[in-house]
């Protein structure tokens, strides 16, 4: 067993810590998650109407999300491009509809969604990776990456509908023996939530795996990494592109489900609003940025409508203070804080 | 020969107007490494606060410098408050700086509303340079970020402050024994960064329009403009970078639809850092 | 600063999916504890008691936030009108409003709140063309109505369900209403050689389409044609195009910023001596982004102007001033002000709040008190026919008050028909 | 046997000044060798380019019969080169134990035997009782220490040491080298140590490799070395003794 290994240190201080105390602080992360997911289950029982028809879209901004916190808060990687593989992801699934058809064309959209994810995603980080493209400068081209998503999507309106948008229908995904038809707003909420409860899994199996551990060490410092023997510009790009294609799945079941896409999907407010999620939910724990999209999308809703002014507003100062004082972000910090107690008692 | 003077002309307006808005950026990038986000609600605040002065009576030349003050010290105060913690960490001052960016333009739609705002132009008029017509007010900015990127060279390369400060960008030890301050070295630099962008946001109000996401139609062509240019090369980088982006803009856009001109004008400026990181005339 | 790195050992993961797996099968043993039926259709509005509930979206923040105001104001101050009458069928009406943030797909959720979680009885507003595209799916769906104010493209079947769809009414003008009926004035005027400049997308390109195609009937020519990209600072290359052009009047239907922009440094650049300027784009509130100095002497073309001398534009105006004195208003807020009115008519005349009712009532209804004059929904395509003025900007001018003079003005405009498979468009 | 490290003409120059010119090397398996030279000797050049930090311009480095000249730093260490840095380069906000870790998932042992080699490899480096601890703040040996296990954990067989003795005490220097001669011994790994501190090198009792204005002017053991006349002319006003 490797238990003991692969630990976290529980607080600032120098000391030693015990294994159980660690198991207690995983333990936090863990039941806050089941209770998220438990919580998100059962939502359809107790509520109807809107909220039924607007989470999972909130779930699937959860999920961009995650594809960020990958990026971000384990491999050191800022990207203010996300927003445009999701885009990608919803424009490849509707002109899939849109242009082949039949009963297999939703599959084939989310396949093609996801290729053109992780294609883009890898071409574009080997390309930058492999030249050591890091830190600022790589938040720089994936500003690009958005503006040109956008601007293309406006512009190549044969393939778009450019600027007007284009209409994307509810699918039926075949399971082989059986059909699951997303039109009725309770299909579509399991079949996201089972997708975004998967992405969460995977995303944390990633984070428990060699590839996490080391993509880690590379956030901590890239060149003791190379120099140990890994090529990290392979491992960035891997992640890269785990994260390209995930976001781009998440944004073809965004299309599908809404019914709508328009180019602003892609473009860089909307990419930069991901980045706010993160930083507030804390990048440095998977259920924070998660809880970070779903919240933050909750809050936006409620409030924008009372006040938006202020709203804006306390969203910009709130991500200062999350980017530069308060990096655990708020989810972040509530899990820290028993472990924080406990040291302080210590 | 007409067409070929007066797209030059226009290549030449586009760069520098471009390389003014960005000059602010160069020097706060270039000297203490703070790629500030924040740069386009600078520039927005700018163009308001002359506005403002207009609007209450105040001649032109006086609401630029007016501007440019209030500007500088609303830098200087972010520095002082928050950034001025960050600067050995460049990604945390890229995203505070974002950060800044959105509380601040979130303010100029509580203090001055979302309508669009315009300024009359100072210097209506146009005069002609063999041949090719140019408005007296866009010749005049485009002087004026000349003479800035001039004097800014001046500075750095011909007075002990320049020397001062450029040992800093080589070495903060050894700055430190040269006795610079660099604390206060780093604040006075983002303040005139900052004053710069006020100075450039009240200089092109009367060419654009005056609202508080202005900024954002700079963002991503100005830091390509000052990055693509190089790093450590104040003056030299921001102009080429301007040339780069605004003039390749221009002359693609001889041959291709606009969106394409765009498109390739970025990729090219994507594949221009992959090549060289440091910049076209940057050093590490 | 503690980071997770090895957060989740095997056991602890393993556990974690057992529970997560736990819950998933949970719902299907605790039979007769079913998830609530969420049905789509959205409730049956306010029912047939009780206040008459319109949901209105309008871009009161984002990119055309200035837009917004009159927007929502249209629409308020005609339900102010209509329940300081009494109401309709006795009952009084309220005004949901909804920010698009400027963003379609917040209108997708939006549209979805009014109808699900308020409970309207029908939409009001959108405003672009993407806007109202992504209310469509949704309107549709529950078969809902909605009431769509804005200048925009026409209607053409490739575009449904935004357009071309029963539950969908037009109350602003398209390209055959709003630029037709002024190409002759301005051939005769200023000449036929057009260099037409517009933003990137499917509004500019629709309507360029179908000038061109008049223009050309008339003996008229396009000598250039360009597409800007969204926020494009600069203009210097396109200035020199048109400069060289040898056109008479530039054509544009640049929006947002962009118009704003371009104007501006059309006009610094000297180029207003040489090009008249005709935009189809630009009402009160953006000609004054754009400012008196680089819009005089210029043309624009709508169905309805502040200045325009109608005795219900009269009356409509002193209504506005104490009211909304803040808001510049124009032809979306009117387009929205006289939405309302008609659908009160329309409920009035069903005598029930309904879906069906409405939208049978409403086609082929014609509303005299409007303040741009008379309008009349076509019953074939839902579009209205409404008037349509040219006017130039005066020099000098200081408000909306004296922007613009009319120098031509058709009372009626028959649009072109719709380009949609099954007219008329009539209910399911 | 054929030698572990065989480099030749190994030459680098940066902009016309010719930091490293002809520079040769050999070295057997489980053997140690010290490059020592005066500031500027191009010493740091040399174990750049043995690590792939830096591409040479000419010459060859044979390491296992293999030219791994101008091969990029990550495939150098996976042939089992590995380079610990002159300042001590490591993962300041991971704990000992995932600092570890790294390296030894590095060599593709299965996950069951990870922790294993961890806590092995912290015992060599006297820092089982650390294992829990963040590393930033461990002090500043105890750094090195960390980062040498962090080579022996990369399975190295042969270490570039660059200045590993760099602000310890004379106590955690002697143990330095009685950390470097146990790891030689026991499990048979080479190393290549620059270094200033010259009782150091004299303690480590291996050949040494004396580098002057980029090219070799001696090698052989330390005490043929110290008597050496153009040695001593290149450290003069130096403490050599």
């Amino acid at each position: 067993m490797d238990t003991e290994v692969g630990t976290r240190p529980d607080g600032q201080e120098a000391r030693p810590t015990r294994a159980g105390r660690l198991r207690a602080l995983l333990s936090a992360e863990n039941v806050i998650a089941v209770v998220l997911f438990v919580a998100l289950f059962y939502v359809p029982y107790f509520l109807v109407g809107f909220p039924v028809y607007v989470l999972p879209q909130y779930m699937l901004f959860g999920v961009l999300a995650l594809t960020l916190c990958l990026l971000w808060g384990f491999g050191g990687m800022v990207s203010f491009g996300q927003a445009a593989f999701f885009a990608i992801g919803a424009y490849a699934l509707g002109v899939t509809l849109r242009d082949v058809g039949g009963p297999t064309a939703p599959w084939l959209g989310l396949l093609l969604a996801l290729g053109l994810g992780v294609v883009l995603a890898a071409v574009i980080g080997w390309f930058l990776f492999s030249a050591d493209v890091r830190d600022s400068y790589f938040v720089l081209v994936t500003l690009a990456l958005s503006t040109i998503t956008q601007v293309l999507a406006n512009s190549e309106s044969q393939l778009t509908g450019g600027f007007n948008g284009m209409f994307v229908e509810r699918v039926t995904l075949p399971f082989g023996v059986v059909d699951v038809s997303l039109a009725g707003d309770l299909a579509a909420y399991y079949v996201i939530f089972a997708f975004t409860l998967l992405c969460y899994l995977l995303f944390r199996y990633i984070q428990w795996s060699a590839f996490g551990r080391v993509l880690v060490s590379i956030r901590e410092n890239e060149d003791r990494s190379r120099a140990l023997g890994y090529n990290t510009a392979l491992y960035k790009t891997v992640a890269f592109a785990v994260s390209g294609g995930v976001a781009a799945v998440a944004g073809a079941l965004y299309a599908t489900d809404a019914g709508f896409v328009s180019p602003t999907l892609g473009g860089v407010l909307f990419s930069t609003s991901v980045v706010v999620w993160v930083a507030i939910g804390g990048r440095h724990y998977f259920i924070g940025a998660l809880i970070g999209g779903i919240g933050i999308s909750i809050l936006s809703q409620t409030l924008n409508a009372r006040i938006p002014e202020y709203w804006q507003l306390l969203l910009g100062l709130l991500f200062v203070v999350a980017v530069g004082f308060f990096r655990r972000g708020i989810v972040g910090t509530i899990l820290e804080l028993p472990g924080r107690m406990r040291s302080r008692r210590g | 020969m007409d067409r070929v003077l007066s797209v030059l002309l226009d290549v030449v307006t586009s760069t520098l107007v471009l390389a003014l808005v960005s000059l602010g950026l160069a020097v706060v990038f270039g000297l203490v490494r703070v790629i500030n986000m924040g740069h386009g609600a600078m520039l927005a605040l700018g163009a308001y606060v002359a506005w403002t002065c207009v609007n209450r009576g105040i001649p032109f030349p006086v609401a630029v410098l007016v501007a440019t003050v209030a500007v500088g010290i609303v830098g200087l105060v972010f520095e002082v408050l928050v950034i001025r913690h960050f600067y050995e960490q460049p990604f945390e001052t890229l995203l505070i700086s974002w950060g800044f960016y959105l509380v601040v333009t979130e303010l100029i739609k509580l203090v001055w509303g979302t309508d669009l705002r315009s300024l009359p132009n100072p210097l209506p008029g146009t005069l002609s340079v063999g041949g090719a017509g140019i408005g007296n007010y866009v010749a005049v900015i485009s002087l004026i970020s000349a003479a800035l990127l001039t004097a800014t060279a001046l500075v750095l390369y011909r007075t002990d402050l320049g020397v001062k400060v450029r040992a800093m960008i080589q070495n903060r030890d050894m700055a430190l024994m040269l006795g610079v301050n660099a604390p206060r070295m780093y604040r006075s630099v983002f303040a005139v960064g900052a004053a710069l962008a006020g100075l450039a946001g009240a200089l092109i109000a009367p060419m654009f329009s005056i609202e508080p996401d202005m900024g954002t139609l700079w963002l991503v062509r100005s830091f390509f403009a000052v990055i693509v240019g190089g790093l450590g090369a104040i003056v030299g980088g921001t102009l080429v970078g301007s040339g780069l982006i605004g003039g390749a803009t221009v002359v693609f856009a001889l041959f291709s639809k606009q969106v394409f001109a765009q498109t390739v004008v970025f990729a090219l400026a994507v594949i221009a850092l992959r090549f060289r990181p440091v910049g076209i005339l940057g050093r590490r | 600063m503690p980071r997770p790195l090895g957060g989740f050992d095997r056991r602890a993961f393993l556990t974690a999916s057992l529970l997560g797996g736990g819950a998933v099968l949970a719902p299907s043993l605790l039979s007769g504890c079913a998830p609530q039926s969420a049905d789509n259709g959205g409730g049956g509005g306010g029912g047939q008691d009780g206040p008459i509930r319109v949901g209105v979206i309008s871009p009161l923040s984002g990119a055309w936030t200035v837009y917004g105001k009159a927007h929502s104001a249209g629409f308020q101050m005609a339900v102010d009108e209509l329940n300081a009458a009494g109401g309709t069928l006795g009952r009084q009406w309220e005004v949901v409003i909804a920010d698009s943030r400027t963003e379609p797909q917040v209108v997708t959720e939006q549209a979805n709140r009014l109808i699900r979680e308020e409970q309207v009885d029908f939409l009001a507003g959108t405003f672009s063309s993407a806007e109202r595209n992504a209310a469509a799916p949704v309107v549709t769906q529950a078969d809902k109505l909605l009431l769509y104010p804005t200048f925009y493209e026409g209607q053409s079947q490739e575009f449904y369900p935004g357009v071309c769809n029963p539950n969908v009414f037009m109350f602003g003008p398209e390209p055959s209403e709003q630029v037709w009926p002024h190409l002759e004035y301005m051939i005769r005027e200023h000449g036929g050689r057009f260099f037409m400049v517009g933003s990137d997308y499917v509004w500019p390109r629709e309507t360029n389409r179908l000038t061109k195609q008049r223009l050309e009937e008339l003996g008229g020519s396009v000598v250039g044609e360009v597409y800007i990209p969204f926020n494009t600072p600069q203009y210097g290359s396109l200035l020199g195009d048109i400069g060289r052009s040898g056109a008479d009047v530039v054509f544009l239907s640049l929006t947002g910023s962009d118009t704003v922009n371009f104007r501006r440094q059309f006009a610094a650049a000297g180029m207003k001596q040489d090009f008249t300027v005709w935009t189809v784009d630009d009402e009160e509130a953006a000609t004054s982004g754009v400012g008196p100095e680089a819009t005089e002497g210029d043309y624009v073309s709508f169905d309805y102007f502040w200045s325009i001398d109608t005795p219900n534009n009269q009356k409509f105006r002193e209504k506005v001033r104490s009211a909304y004195p803040d808001v510049i208003m124009n032809t979306v807020g009117v387009a929205m002000y006289n939405a309302a009115h008609m659908a009160a008519r329309a409920i009035e005349e069903a005598g029930e709040v309904s879906t069906d009712g409405i939208r049978s009532a409403l086609a082929g209804m014609t509303f005299d008190q409007a303040p741009q004059g008379t309008l009349t929904m076509r019953a074939e395509d839902h579009q209205a026919t409404l008037p349509s003025y040219l006017v130039r900007a005066r020099p000098g001018w200081t408000s909306p008050d004296d922007m613009f003079e009319v120098v031509n003005q058709v009372e009626s405009v028959e649009p072109e028909t719709a380009q949609c498979d099954d007219l008329p468009l009539s209910g399911a | 046997m054929a030698e572990l490290l065989e480099v030749q003409g190994l030459s680098k120059s940066f902009g016309g000044v010719q930091a490293n010119e002809d520079v040769h090397l050999s070295l057997a398996e489980a053997s140690v060798r010290c490059v020592v030279g005066p500031n500027g000797a191009g010493k740091s050049t040399f174990v750049s380019m043995l690590s792939g930090h830096t591409v040479p311009d000419a010459g060859s480095i044979r390491f296992r019969d293999r030219d791994i000249a101008g091969w990029p730093a990550h495939k150098v260490a996976k042939a089992g080169m590995v380079r610990k840095f002159q300042r001590p380069s490591f993962y300041p906000d991971l704990t000992v134990a995932q600092n570890l870790e790294i390296p030894v998932l590095a060599t593709g042992r299965r996950r069951g035997r990870v922790g294993e080699a961890v806590r092995d490899v912290a015992e060599q480096v006297r820092l089982t009782d650390a294992l829990d601890v963040r590393a930033a703040h461990l002090p500043h040996g105890r750094t090195q220490w960390l980062e040498m296990g962090m080579l022996v954990a990369r399975d190295a067989e042969l270490m570039l040491l660059d200045e590993p003795t760099a602000g310890m005490t004379p106590e955690e220097t002697s143990a330095t080298s009685r950390l470097i001669e146990t790891l030689v011994r026991e499990r048979g790994i080479s190393a290549i140590v620059i270094e200033h501190d010259m009782s150091f090198v004299r303690s480590l009792d291996s050949e040494v490799t004396v580098l002057h204005l980029g090219r070799v002017i001696a090698e052989g053991p330390m005490s043929v070395i110290e008597r050496d006349e153009q040695v001593r002319a290149v450290y003069l006003g130096q403490e050599v003794t």
